[in-house]
């Protein structure tokens, strides 16, 4: 039999002015059940949470009701005060006399009346709440970074630089992304190599990173704290342990024609390469496609000049399993690019800008390459096509973005600005050029950012038109741009000898498919989603797993970076406990009834439906029914809502529970 | 030889000022075994004038023909850029509006048609047909002949109306032309407005415009162009020397319909083909390059 | 209130509501001092993906006029997608109580936001007044649908619900 | 030329003829963001007073009786190279056919009465012949234009080429294609028509 403490609030005048306080805790002390009622004008107060605790201990309380403000305001406070006074805290519930009806209601009469029925609801329901075990789970104090560019680089490096073990996964041979590419940087225009190769090489040398390159994720298991994760490191061909980087190989390979990703396929590479000198880890990595080994058996020349050994043909690719806590995404963009796109592929290309056709229309990102002292051509700004160093440079900015026809409805934030970084670049290198830049909006809020932006107008005289391109087609060795200026109304048409497209920033292929594996969601384009736009912009809703970078939309390096530090924050804040407590609100599988339909594993957005078998002693397989995974559960109750044999429950909110509340009235 | 059949719906064109394409689109299907049933009664379509100031009765005009297609078995076939496009653009746009279904309902006083496939005569000789047996089909490849392939804007704009091919980038007509062992040059201005219907309205317009065609054209090395709208040929072949008189310039581009050039790769004789319709000679170039006797 | 209408009808609102949006955004009416009729009782739950159409059932026959079902918008649930299951049962739902005679006008549908104290006003008056002036529920009262909430489903009719889900 | 300024207020604003042009059309108004793509891309923008993009802007605005006093929309040929190349999707080509409806039916102050002209005989011939009877449109054209010379040296050769036909085309139908016409007019009467 239960004895109820019913505890009325006045909150000063907030209730008692539309509320009879006392006539509710009359009438609550005539409820069956309750054993205490009383009302206080101060219930949170110190005294009022005394006062509590004390009848609690006087009247031998099993529940407790605190008829007061919201439970949004003060349920944790009551709760507390149950669990101080020896009572599990999920006996102690709130009915809402003040938000649901001293506030919104004039009328004593009806007020008091509803807040007798609210408190009766709650007697009813608090007496079938159990007894609820604090859920703990142990941490796994190591994190994993899938993503090597800036994002991932910093995130790992403020995690190990905290004492924590870092695993870091990066697909390509060398970690560095796309900033790796970049020439120089707005809005300083410092030079990108300079900040981001001492930040790789720490990253190689620290002690608490174990770097993986060439490697992907295959499959994640677990949950917040306690996730196993498969890494797969694809077959390099070059013993890492063995190879000394002194390049030999790489100078010797017969294979030297292949077109080099990283230069944007402006320079070659050989067929054994690393990406770029300053690659790290500064170990090569045969290109099967391309060897004439792998294609016909023959060669072997790398594997001759060889000092340490370290070529090794017959290498295969290898799983490792690594278990970690939490999970931090930094996976990056690629750029939208112009040509036919393939079949199925809902982004169209640009058949107006000649589909990737014309060599001489390359996008941003070529253009990087062009200007960068390490670039292929030593920062020489030289069309592709013949060499020469063009003279009249045109830019055009959202190429995919900001097009529904093509697709791709967003902005793409980078754009503007490097653009304008761009025909800075381009000015100081060709002093009698001259470059012009179609534009809509110029998209550049940021500290510093606008004065930029001008400054390559006003002092770098670019030439800026605010008006888009209809079509791009070669005539000659031209490229003819028509275009048109909306501000004077006319068309306009530029002879251009370079034509540099600022493609939309896409999420990298696969991302989709690397966020089911992780259980996290994305939006129609692939950009993976956080928590809440303002309130958990780094977190993922999936527990332990957060983002960092430009997987989650457009971002700068600014941007980029503080968000990689503000994961790594969350990630250091998880670590910072050994084991986790969370809200005992989730659901449980009723065995005997489970009839193994698993629709409740459909419809969780968590994942938190795992199937288990259940065997006889001789172990023979009986059924195969649901088990909800606590540390996974989220507690939304959409399994309990689903089951059709009603054989998963939501502690907390069970079907009793609800049920005693709805014949209360 | 196939067994292909279709309704053929001609157009007002091809009955009147383009009676050389409505011939030689006979002749080849013919020579392939296509067979082409005239749509008995057929009306004007309404060409550019009607969907130009009067969407509904450009709407009722081609519902009206859609129906009367129905009296024929078989995809529609339209050799007209325009008609095409007016059809096509019924079928979308009467797909998508209920309201304007109903308009048109009544306007025609009948049920509307919208399931038959209207198919312009370059997808039934590129797909339906097929390019490998029209390979197989040609007795006189047209080797040594450099052909500019020109689309204007009907053939494949809007995006998602005509679904003849890539909207920028289309390649259906070079396609053809190879298949028949022409040669084809890329050029700037295959998908420029040649100025349309404003021939008879504001020939200066049409004169610009078409000028720049055939300059490009002329500029890319082509022996001639080659067409499959009755509108681009008006303006192309017909205005030539006009144009050329104006601009002080001297073409002398043959303007070919595509099915006169198919024709001849077929070896159908030419004076089958009505070659001699055409306002800008082609007996030279035809005689140079072997593809007609002659001295 | 009117002193007059003392003897009207007062219908009885019951609104199932999920913690994180309407529940909030119904607190917000409070802080703000906006004034809506006493009728509705808040249910809570933690999403509305947790609210079983027999709940529904079981509140006609414990005597609601009216019923308010009610969570975030579509695209911001807490728990990911389920509002989204929620609607989905619903509409399955829907069909049956019209079918064992539930006249619609009386279960309301909607998203209040937790910015959204006004609407969580309008949302309860509105459904306050119309189901007034269609007055007390009495169809279903009588239907010996007790205890499925719990129980097996040897009903027909809520087996064809959850087939439909 | 001197341009009157815009005095912008919701009266001014004519919305309603605004919704028309966009319910004819079957396009948006309000999604351009005045890119001027379709300008740029436009092979008659150079002949216009209004280049395309500025078109929809002074949709935007509700100025729709500004475009009526130009000619841009009696110099698009239909080519249909804006509505491809719209980022927005701003199907222009038929807001374009939409706008001449409107001055159509106003009889509108259109500044290129030639391309109205020569419509309207368009349509006539189609309404008396069933099918387009080039002679009598060219014909006829050219002596309501007052151009009677036009295009002379085109003709005898167009005769000679058997491209320009003497009698018009028969047709069964054309008793057909003028109930459509009478049926459209008597729907238009009736308001029942866009
Ligand atoms: C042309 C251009 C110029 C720019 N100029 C500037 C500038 O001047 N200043 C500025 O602030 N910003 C600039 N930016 C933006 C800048 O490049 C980005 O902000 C930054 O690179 C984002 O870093 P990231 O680490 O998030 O992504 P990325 O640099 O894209 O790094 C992602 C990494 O993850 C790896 N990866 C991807 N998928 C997987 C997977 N499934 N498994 C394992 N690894 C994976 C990739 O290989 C890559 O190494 C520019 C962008 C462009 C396009
Ligand atoms: C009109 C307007 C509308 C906006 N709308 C949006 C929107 O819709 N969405 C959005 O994302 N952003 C919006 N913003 C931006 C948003 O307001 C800011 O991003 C955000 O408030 C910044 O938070 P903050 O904590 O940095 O600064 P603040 O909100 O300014 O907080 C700073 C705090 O520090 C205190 N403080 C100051 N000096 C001292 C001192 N010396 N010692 C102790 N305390 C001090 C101040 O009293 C204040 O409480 C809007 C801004 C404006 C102006
Ligand atoms: S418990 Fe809530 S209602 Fe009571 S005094 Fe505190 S704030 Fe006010
Ligand atoms: S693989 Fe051998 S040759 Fe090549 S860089 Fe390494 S050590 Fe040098
Ligand atoms: S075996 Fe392959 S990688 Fe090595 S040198 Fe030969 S081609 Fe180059
Ligand atoms: S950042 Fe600038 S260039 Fe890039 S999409 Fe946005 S507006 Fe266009
Ligand atoms: S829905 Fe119910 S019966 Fe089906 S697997 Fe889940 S718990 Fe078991
Ligand atoms: S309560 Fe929600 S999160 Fe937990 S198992 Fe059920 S559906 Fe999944
Ligand atoms: S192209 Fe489209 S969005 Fe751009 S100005 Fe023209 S109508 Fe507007
Ligand atoms: S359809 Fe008209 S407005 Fe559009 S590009 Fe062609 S001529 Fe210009």
């Amino acid at each position: 039999m239960s004895r109820i403490g019913v505890f009325i609030c006045h909150c000063g005048e907030n209730i008692s002015r539309t509320v009879d306080v006392e006539r509710v805790a009359s009438q609550a002390s005539l409820m069956a059940g309750v054993a205490f009622s009383t009302d206080y004008k101060y219930m949170c107060s110190d005294p009022g949470q005394t006062l509590v605790k004390k009848a609690i201990a006087e009247h031998n309380l099993t529940h407790v009701v605190v008829a007061a403000c919201s439970p949004r305001m003060h349920e944790r406070t009551f709760r507390k005060a149950a669990e101080q006074a020896g009572l599990n805290p999920y006996l102690c519930e709130m009915a809402n006399i003040r938000e649901h009806c001293s506030w919104v209601h004039e009328n004593r009469e009806e007020a008091t009346q509803k807040a007798i029925e609210i408190v009766g609801m709650l007697i009813e329901r608090v007496k079938k709440n159990r007894i609820l075990p604090t859920i703990t789970v142990p941490v796994t104090k190591r994190a994993l970074v899938i993503g090597g560019g800036i994002a991932g680089i910093q995130a790992a490096l403020d995690v190990a630089d905290c004492g924590h073990q870092v695993v870091l996964v990066e697909r390509e041979p060398s970690i560095g992304g796309h900033m790796a590419q970049l020439s120089e940087t707005f809005p300083t225009l410092d030079c990108s190599q300079c900040i981001m190769t001492p930040k790789m090489v720490d990253l190689a040398n620290h002690p608490n990173i174990t770097l993986h390159t060439y490697s992907e994720i295959e499959q994640v298991d677990g949950y917040i704290g306690n996730f196993q994760v498969t890494i797969r490191k694809k077959a390099r061909s070059v013993d890492e342990h063995k190879c000394t980087g002194c390049g030999i190989c790489i100078t010797k390979c017969p294979q030297k024609k292949i077109p080099n990703i990283f230069d944007c396929n402006i320079g070659m590479r050989t067929a054994i390469y690393v990406p770029f000198p300053q690659a790290v880890p500064n170990v090569p990595v045969i290109d099967r496609e391309n060897c004439t080994m792998f294609k016909s058996g023959k060669c072997g020349v790398c594997q001759k000049v060889c000092g340490p050994g370290a070529i090794d043909f017959t290498q295969e690719d290898i799983l490792i399993t690594e278990p970690v806590g939490a999970i931090i995404v930094a996976t990056g963009f690629e750029l939208y690019t112009i040509t036919e796109k393939a079949k199925g592929s809902p982004i169209k290309g640009y058949g107006e800008f000649g589909h990737g056709k014309i060599p001489d229309v390359i996008d941003g990102m070529t253009f990087e390459r062009l200007a960068s002292a390490s670039g292929p051509t030593g920062g020489k700004i030289l069309r592709p096509s013949d060499g020469k160093e063009p003279k009249q440079v045109v830019f055009i900015q959202c190429v995919g973005s900001r097009s529904r026809e093509k697709g791709i409805s967003y902005c793409s934030k980078v754009c503007c600005m490097y653009t304008a970084k761009h025909t800075m670049l381009y000015h100081h290198k060709v002093h009698d050029g001259q470059a012009y830049v179609f534009f809509m909006d110029a998209r550049v809020p940021g500290k510093s950012y606008d004065e930029f932006w001008r400054r390559s107008i006003e002092e770098e005289e670019a030439v800026y038109i605010r008006g888009m391109v209809s079509r791009l087609y070669q005539k000659g060795d031209k490229i003819v741009v028509m275009g048109s200026d909306i501000a004077v109304g006319v068309q306009v048409e530029i002879e251009a000898d370079l034509v540099v497209l600022a493609t939309a920033v896409q999420p990298q292929k696969g991302a989709d498919l690397l966020a089911q594996k992780l259980g996290i969601s994305y939006d129609k384009y692939n950009f993976y989603s956080e928590a809440h736009a303002k309130l958990r912009p780094v977190e993922c809703a999936t527990a332990g797993i957060y983002l960092a970078g430009a997987c989650q939309g457009p971002k700068d390096i600014p941007d980029t970076v503080s968000q990689a530090s503000a994961a790594a924050a969350k990630v250091m804040a998880l670590f910072s406990k050994d084991r986790l407590e969370r809200e005992p609100i989730v659901a449980r599988v009723k065995e005997a009834t489970c009839v193994g339909c698993f629709a409740c594993k459909k419809v969780c957005a968590y994942g938190a439906v795992e199937e288990k078998e259940i065997r006889d002693r001789q172990g023979n397989l009986l059924k195969v029914i649901a088990y909800v995974n606590p540390g996974v559960c989220a507690g939304c109750g959409t399994c309990q809502a689903t089951c059709p044999s009603k054989s998963v429950e939501l502690d907390g909110y069970t079907d009793e529970q609800i049920v005693a509340m709805i014949e209360a009235l | 030889m196939s067994n292909l059949k279709y309704s053929y719906y001609p157009g007002c064109s091809l009955h009147a000022s383009a009676t050389e394409y409505d011939i030689s689109t006979r002749e080849v299907c013919t020579a392939l075994g296509i067979e082409l049933q005239e749509i008995p009664d057929w009306i004007c379509c309404g060409a550019t004038p009607a969907h130009n100031v009067d969407e509904l009765l450009s709407l009722s005009l081609s519902a009206k023909n859609l129906e009367l297609a129905e009296q024929v078995p078989g995809d529609m076939a339209v050799s007209c850029a325009s008609c095409f496009s007016r059809l096509k653009f019924t079928q979308h746009i009467l797909g998508k509006s209920e309201t304007k279904l109903k308009l048109v309902e009544k306007a025609i006083d009948g049920p509307v048609h919208l399931e038959r496939r209207v198919k312009h005569l370059l997808e039934i000789l590129a797909r339906d047909y097929g390019l490998d047996k029209l390979a197989a089909d040609v007795r006189k490849p047209l080797s040594d002949i450099t052909v500019a392939c020109y689309y204007g804007c009907l053939l494949t704009r809007p995006t998602d109306v005509p679904n003849l091919d890539c909207t920028e980038a289309p390649t259906i007509m070079e396609s053809i032309v190879e298949t028949v062992g022409g040669t084809t040059v890329p050029w700037t201005h295959r998908l420029e407005c040649c100025g349309a219907n404003f021939t008879l309205s504001r020939p200066p317009v049409v004169q610009q415009l078409s000028n720049a065609v055939l300059e490009s054209a002329k500029n890319a090395g082509a022996d001639c162009i080659v067409v499959a709208c009755p509108l681009c040929h008006g303006n192309l072949d017909i205005r030539q020397k006009e144009i050329e008189s104006i601009y002080g310039s001297s073409y002398g581009l043959p303007i070919f319909y595509i099915t006169q050039l198919v024709g001849l790769a077929l070896g159908i004789p030419p004076e089958r083909l009505g070659l001699d319709s055409l306002c800008v000679s082609p007996q030279n170039l035809l005689k140079e390059k072997k593809l007609i006797q002659g001295a | 209130m009117n002193p007059e209408n003392k003897n009207r009808f007062e219908p009885k609102i019951i609104a199932f509501v999920c913690t994180w949006c309407t529940y909030a955004g119904a607190d917000l009416a409070g802080t703000s001092r906006m004034q809506y009729p006493a009728n509705v009782r808040v249910i809570k739950f933690p999403c509305t993906g947790r609210i079983d159409p027999v709940f529904i059932i079981k509140a006609f026959q414990q005597g609601a006029d009216g019923i308010l079902i009610s969570g975030c918008h579509p695209g911001d649930c807490h728990y990911i997608a389920g509002n989204y299951h929620a609607r989905r049962r619903f509409a399955a739902f829907r069909k049956l109580l019209e079918f064992i005679g539930v006249d619609l006008n009386r279960i309301q549908f909607s998203w209040v936001s937790a910015a959204e104290g006004g609407k969580w006003v309008d949302v309860v008056t509105d459904l306050t007044e119309r189901v007034r002036n269609m007055g007390p529920m009495v169809e279903f009262k009588e239907l010996a649908l007790e205890e499925q909430w719990s129980g097996g489903l040897d009903s027909p009719d809520l087996q064809q619900v959850y087939e439909a889900i | 030329m001197k341009k009157k300024k815009m005095h912008i207020s919701q009266e001014t604003m004519d919305v309603e003829m605004v919704r028309k042009v966009e319910q004819l059309s079957g396009t948006s108004v309000r999604r351009c963001f005045q890119c001027g793509k379709c300008s740029a891309g436009c092979p008659m923008a150079t002949f216009m007073d209004h280049p395309p993009n500025r078109i929809v802007r002074l949709l935007q605005l509700g100025q729709w009786q500004r475009i009526l006093a130009g000619r841009s929309i009696w110099y698009c040929v239909s080519c249909e190279t804006c509505s491809t190349r719209c980022p927005n999707q701003v199907h222009l080509a038929s807001i374009m056919d939409a706008l001449r409806k409107l001055s159509w039916d106003q009889d509108g102050p259109s500044k290129e009465s030639y391309v109205q002209l020569a419509n309207k005989l368009f349509l006539q011939n189609i309404r008396t012949y069933g099918r387009q009877y080039e002679l009598r449109l060219a014909a006829v054209f050219n002596v309501k234009s007052g151009q009677f010379l036009k295009d002379m040296m085109l003709g005898p050769k167009l005769f000679a080429k058997g491209k320009l036909k003497v009698f018009h085309q028969k047709n069964k139908n054309i008793s057909e294609v003028e109930k459509i016409f009478s049926r459209i007019d008597e729907m238009r009467r009736k308001g029942e028509a866009l």
